[in-house]
């Protein structure tokens, strides 16, 4: 099993969740995180000094799914969160020794 | 020719009264809605806040149909009016009148509809006020209902008992603007319904952090400066004592706001703004029954004693195992109810005679003021006790004999899943939308 | 010697009547910029606040230098004052009048400046009604010069003919605070406006939580009580009609809210804060045309009304997919257009004449009052739906106009590209800032 | 028989006057409380809150025991009064009167009470506005003290001498509502604090966003529309000037937002909520001193002027190193200092001789009113120029002499690893509690 | 060495953290993040119109451990977790090849 | 290709983001959690109440990077985050299997 973390521009989310689901992927965990890279923050004015917010908003999208799926959901995300500008994202992939169902406890590629 | 108004009518006594009444609304809306909103946990903040939303909608209801006669309308009982509605051009156009106490005061400037709805803030804001103790697991639905039973059966007794010239006001019982009639009141009927309802859950007990002290700094505020109307609107005209009982007003509530922040400091080592709020509160209610009647000296006393009186209850007697088995989430026994005694007895020791709301012109009729133990009058003091305890023990009956009775119908508490998640069960909806979806704030690329 | 002021002036009436503007002014300013604020989607919400801070400044501007004339000023056409500046000393000085109205109330006890305050407030606040249709899509430029042009060529129009001695007020129709010369033309104009411009982007209309409904509440409140202003200083007297107004406008809207309360429950299984608001506002606008005109009976009525059809327009009109061609953000349709239509028309119905505005003091001038269908006029009621229907077309046709003149140099709409990021790409602002860098906020060790 | 006052009280004026300090204490709880808990950096919305809400009750303990009498009692020195508690009962239910001022004015129709409570409003907001340019590192303890010393010792002095009637009162300086002796005094006071105390630590000054535009906006708002009565109460009388005054203080301040809002657009590219809110406040402070005394066109005036120079100062010249050696926090030195200067220098130029505030009815008491240099009176210019050069050079110096002698005691600052965390290590206090354990809001199953 | 994440209903943390303690779990960090997945989400209205919240808030809990202790851990969670209905989570087990404290510098099971 | 997580104290952050600069790393991925070990929380008090507030809040950082940097960045972090009090936290080094910039769809260590 393995697990994708995307970091994906926030006004993104709505296409790769599509996106996913297209690909037969129903489940994720999604979250906010304050990103830094080469895309550079942008400037606010405040009481005439000017400051650089360097971390930029992004969504994190944790997906654990079966191995046959993650070349299809990587290429999926990469599809719909794709603006060709700078800070566009990263997408990781790593491996999961176990993935357990709270409430059944069914475990491996059922669980997710 | 055209003329605006009758001669009775003070242009200068009703512009004050319609601006003091509209100080007063804002304390309860937006002022105590969102102090709750702000100061409970975040799970709680909608619920909360619409606790004393729909109290203001509801009290407004029962009031103009048969609460406010019965509250200030001619007497049935020496300790309640008769109940008719008073709803009638007629009846809100002419000149304002208390009938069963008109002989000690003045003829009102104002016409009945500035008094009824001066009264039905400050009817709403002691329904709210009593809210703060349930906070956090009471049924809406049984709120619903508590809601016009306690305003038509115990409201109206301690107010006409002490306001609208029943039995207490009789006597001669001094509350200048409700530390008895609201204070007292809602801290003993809240503690009441705590215990009666029973207490929150337990993670909701461990953890009840303020979601926004913020936003709770917003309601503070407006309740604070709110109280301009609160006090100085009894007088019932825009007189000298209506100046004095707003200096008062404040001087008490800046020395409670200090004192109690040294006690927070001497006993936690820090001040805190949550400490600050609590003890503003306890100075506004410690001088509201004394606001009029006191001079700054007096103010001065009541503050210190607000500050350390309602303090230690809070900090020391709410927080033992026995009154631990009371749930009183927001601690009203202590800021209003302990306040409210305690401003009420004060005013019995400090009433100061000089302090004169109305002239006399006649050697008969010396003018109206109070006098106190400290003055020579042992006599008010003791007068200050019996209505005390009429008002405690009253409320500690009635309130208990009509959440009975609604819990014979409906459920007082929510459901334990209810419990666990708060206004998003209640209500559907949460006090923030933060993270739900595409909202979260995109940057400009 | 030296005296305050002229013998006129009557300083009870000067007192409430800046008091009053004071608390409508208020309802703008932080009222309606919060609740905007806290009611819409996180990354509209300073874009939101700021249109409605904008108006107030913008229409400011417009008022002194002519709009105030031609609204109440001497008469040019029967529709129209004379434009001229109106701030020289001389002017705001003066005895208040309404040069083409004066015949119809005594003289007024307070200055110009007083009276062109008054009215500014109201004037601001009907263009920020409007903008609550126009949030989230509407280019921050196009809006700098919509406010204007609309404050001059339309607001004007509805304001001169109705109150300002125009062709309306001389056939006799009722309009007491403004149901139509502000609620309606803004729910009308913003309904038109909304069309032109176009919906939200589609991401926005799928999810527009409120991101702070504390925030929300603290406008909703301070739009609530600030309304003692809106309704009871109409009278231009603190007379006893002004406080029936306050009492009345109380009444109706704690009615409504309770209703519309109701209702929601009733149709989605939950009382939800967002209804309450919503049932509130249509109370508030429900009763603005009738609130001295009519007595507590009358004002409960239109309470249940304005509880239940703007209620209907807005959950089961306005979600028809006709009606969604339309995105009215806010249903501003609905709370203001829808209830103060319905305001309108019922003070034609239920205006009781025993509420005496003004009273007479010879035969031929009894006073002045309202006599409703319900009282025998159903002449009145005629004259209401006449004035609505022209206020309706005159809106349609002149915001249409102007939006299509404006259209032709600027962009209605933001771009795409704002329109995915929101506040950030317009203002360079968020509303929070919660996470950037370290102001996370670090714990003691 | 009773009556409710006597006859030298007018119920008009003290209505107006109850009210007007009611908004005036609003604007700085809550309305400067949120500002400044919205505006600043999250790790610091407790403290600074607290800050002006500790400010806020300290001054009324000092002010009834002491400083009212050296602000406005009988003349000690030119330039102080007479130190004596003010709250007995004869002292604060008489008629009102400042008795070094008392010729220039028709007796008060209003008791001490409500002058006392009144000016206390503007003695507590000078210090809170003040405390902008220290937020962020003072110690709440040094602040504890300075706070009284600073009322007792610097604001007296320029109040006595302006507005009690002390030497410059006698040479004809004008300052309607206090741009000298509340702006620019907390201006130049707080920008000398800041310089005293040392700036904020380096993380905080170059990150500092606002944790809650929408917070800062309801702070905004109030302190707005509470400026009617700030500026509208300073007449003493519900007069035709007041209203003028009122009229005035919004022209003005729409204006400056316009304004400013257009040098951010030219500036930066777009306009921004945060430099809205600085026009404002700007616009506010400008006419402040000129608000009776000038006609909308003065008003006008000096709202553009309010645009363009406090923005510039706060935007060109605080920004330069030589000024970035002094860290005042919300530039309270462009904002207050300079737009009260500037406000005080155009009252000295615009004020229009026939904006009467009192009238005359004798022919050598022409009534009161000020005449500027464009009216013909050079005299008057230099008078502001005098006054101001002795506000700012005795602000300077005694506000640097209190601090230095406070550092003998406690530190002026914060330690290190208090001011890296913030409230939470000054109050045990967070602003926020959203992801504490459990009160995560749990979703309906 | 093991990393557990458990994607878990928010109103259980406390149980699950006191679960963990029994287990000689104690140190953990915890996340605010929000779930898609089968358990659907609740309708609101607003002004009339509903909207479906289909992102449910959960509580992310990430726990690093020593080889031997994973499987207890993992059970307590599971215990403390469920309430056997749609929607309550998710436990996954990862590989962590170093951990390190940064106040002693000590590594591997000592470190947490 | 290494995923290194740092839990951190949260005001130092910007020392270790300087600090990763330095070694050449210019990317990251930062999150607010909230942390549970052995430094204790501290207590509220509230209406005379006191509350232990047993999550503190902490840092999350987040880098992906080439295994050869890993040594060098872990020893980055732990010098600027290190101020030698209970929680200054921890550092964790899991396996990343494939990085993709979503940008450009270069992949490995030309990824991050
Ligand atoms: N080495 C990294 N480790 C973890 N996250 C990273 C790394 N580099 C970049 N990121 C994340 O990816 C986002 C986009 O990276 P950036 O360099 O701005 O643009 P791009 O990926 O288009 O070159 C960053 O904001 C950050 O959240
Ligand atoms: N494939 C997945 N990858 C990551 N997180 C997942 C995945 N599937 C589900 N989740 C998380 O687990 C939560 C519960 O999943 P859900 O399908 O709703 O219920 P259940 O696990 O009881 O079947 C989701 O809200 C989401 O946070
Ligand atoms: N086993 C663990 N798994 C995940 N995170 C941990 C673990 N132990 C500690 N942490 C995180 O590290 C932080 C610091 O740990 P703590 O035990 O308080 O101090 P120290 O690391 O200095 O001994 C905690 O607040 C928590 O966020």
């Amino acid at each position: 099993m393995k697990k994708i973390e995307a970091i994906i521009k926030p006004f993104k989310l709505d296409e790769v969740k599509d996106a996913l689901h297209e690909v037969g992927i129903t489940g994720m965990t999604v979250s906010e995180v304050k990103g830094f890279g080469r895309q550079k923050g942008h400037t606010e004015v405040y009481r005439g000094a000017e400051y650089i917010i360097d971390f930029l908003p992004k969504i994190k999208i944790e997906v654990v799914l079966d191995d046959r799926l993650v070349e299809r959901a990587v290429q999926a995300i990469q599809d719909a969160a794709r603006t060709d500008k700078i800070g566009d994202g990263k997408i990781f992939v790593l491996s999961v020794e176990h993935a357990i169902r709270i409430r059944t406890g069914e475990t491996g590629p059922d669980a997710v | 020719m055209l003329l605006p108004s009758p001669k009775w009518l003070d242009t200068g006594s009703n512009a004050w009264q319609m601006a003091a009444a509209t100080f007063v609304g804002l304390q309860s809306v937006p002022g105590l809605v969102v102090l709750y909103g702000g100061i409970v946990k975040r799970k709680w903040a909608i619920n909360s806040a619409f606790m004393a939303m729909y109290a203001f909608a509801a009290v407004m209801v029962v009031w103009v149909l048969w609460a406010y006669n019965m509250s200030f309308g001619e007497q049935l009982f020496p300790f309640w009016g008769k109940p008719h509605p008073a709803i009638s051009a007629a009846f809100m156009l002419q000149q304002a009148t208390i009938p069963a106490a008109a002989s000690g005061m003045p003829p009102l400037g104002f016409p009945m509809a500035t008094m009824m709805f001066f009264q039905f803030v400050f009817a709403a804001i002691t329904v709210i006020i009593l809210a703060g103790s349930l906070i956090g697991r009471m049924s809406f639905k049984a709120w619903i209902i508590f809601v016009p039973l306690w305003m038509t059966f115990v409201y109206t007794v301690g107010c006409f008992s002490i306001w609208g010239g029943g039995w207490l006001a009789q006597l001669g019982t001094l509350d200048f603007s409700g530390g008895y009639v609201i204070h007292l009141a809602a801290g003993t009927s809240g503690f009441v319904a705590a215990a009666v309802i029973g207490p929150r859950i337990r993670q909701d007990r461990d953890h009840f952090p303020p979601n926004s002290l913020l936003m709770a700094l917003v309601g503070a505020g407006i309740l604070w400066l709110g109280w301009n109307g609160f006090n100085g609107g009894d007088p019932y005209f825009a007189n000298a004592d209506a100046s004095a009982a707003i200096l008062n007003t404040n001087l008490c509530t800046c020395v409670a706001l200090l004192v109690w922040t040294i006690m927070d400091s001497m006993a936690y080592g820090k001040p805190s703004v949550v400490g600050a709020i609590n003890g503003m509160i306890a100075g506004l209610v410690g001088i509201t029954p004394a606001a009029g009647y006191v001079n700054g000296w007096g103010a001065i006393i009541i503050g210190v004693c607000a500050g350390i009186i309602p303090w230690f209850v809070m900090n020391k007697v709410q927080t033992t195992a026995l009154f631990q088995k009371v749930d009183d989430t927001l601690s009203v026994l202590s800021t209003h109810g302990v306040a409210g005694l305690m401003g009420g007895l004060l005013t019995g020791i400090l009433a100061n005679p000089d302090m004169i709301e109305y002239i006399g012109t006649e050697k008969d009729a010396p003018g109206v003021s109070g006098t106190g133990w400290l003055y020579g009058s042992f006599h008010q003091f003791m007068l200050q006790v019996y209505a005390a305890a009429f008002i405690i023990v009253f409320n500690v009956v009635a309130t208990f004999v009509i959440l009975k009775g609604i819990s014979i119908f409906v459920s007082l508490r929510m459901d334990e899943a209810t419990l666990r998640v708060g206004d998003d069960a209640v209500h559907g909806e949460t006090a923030y939308n933060f993270g739900d979806g595409e909202e979260i704030p995109a940057i400009a690329e």
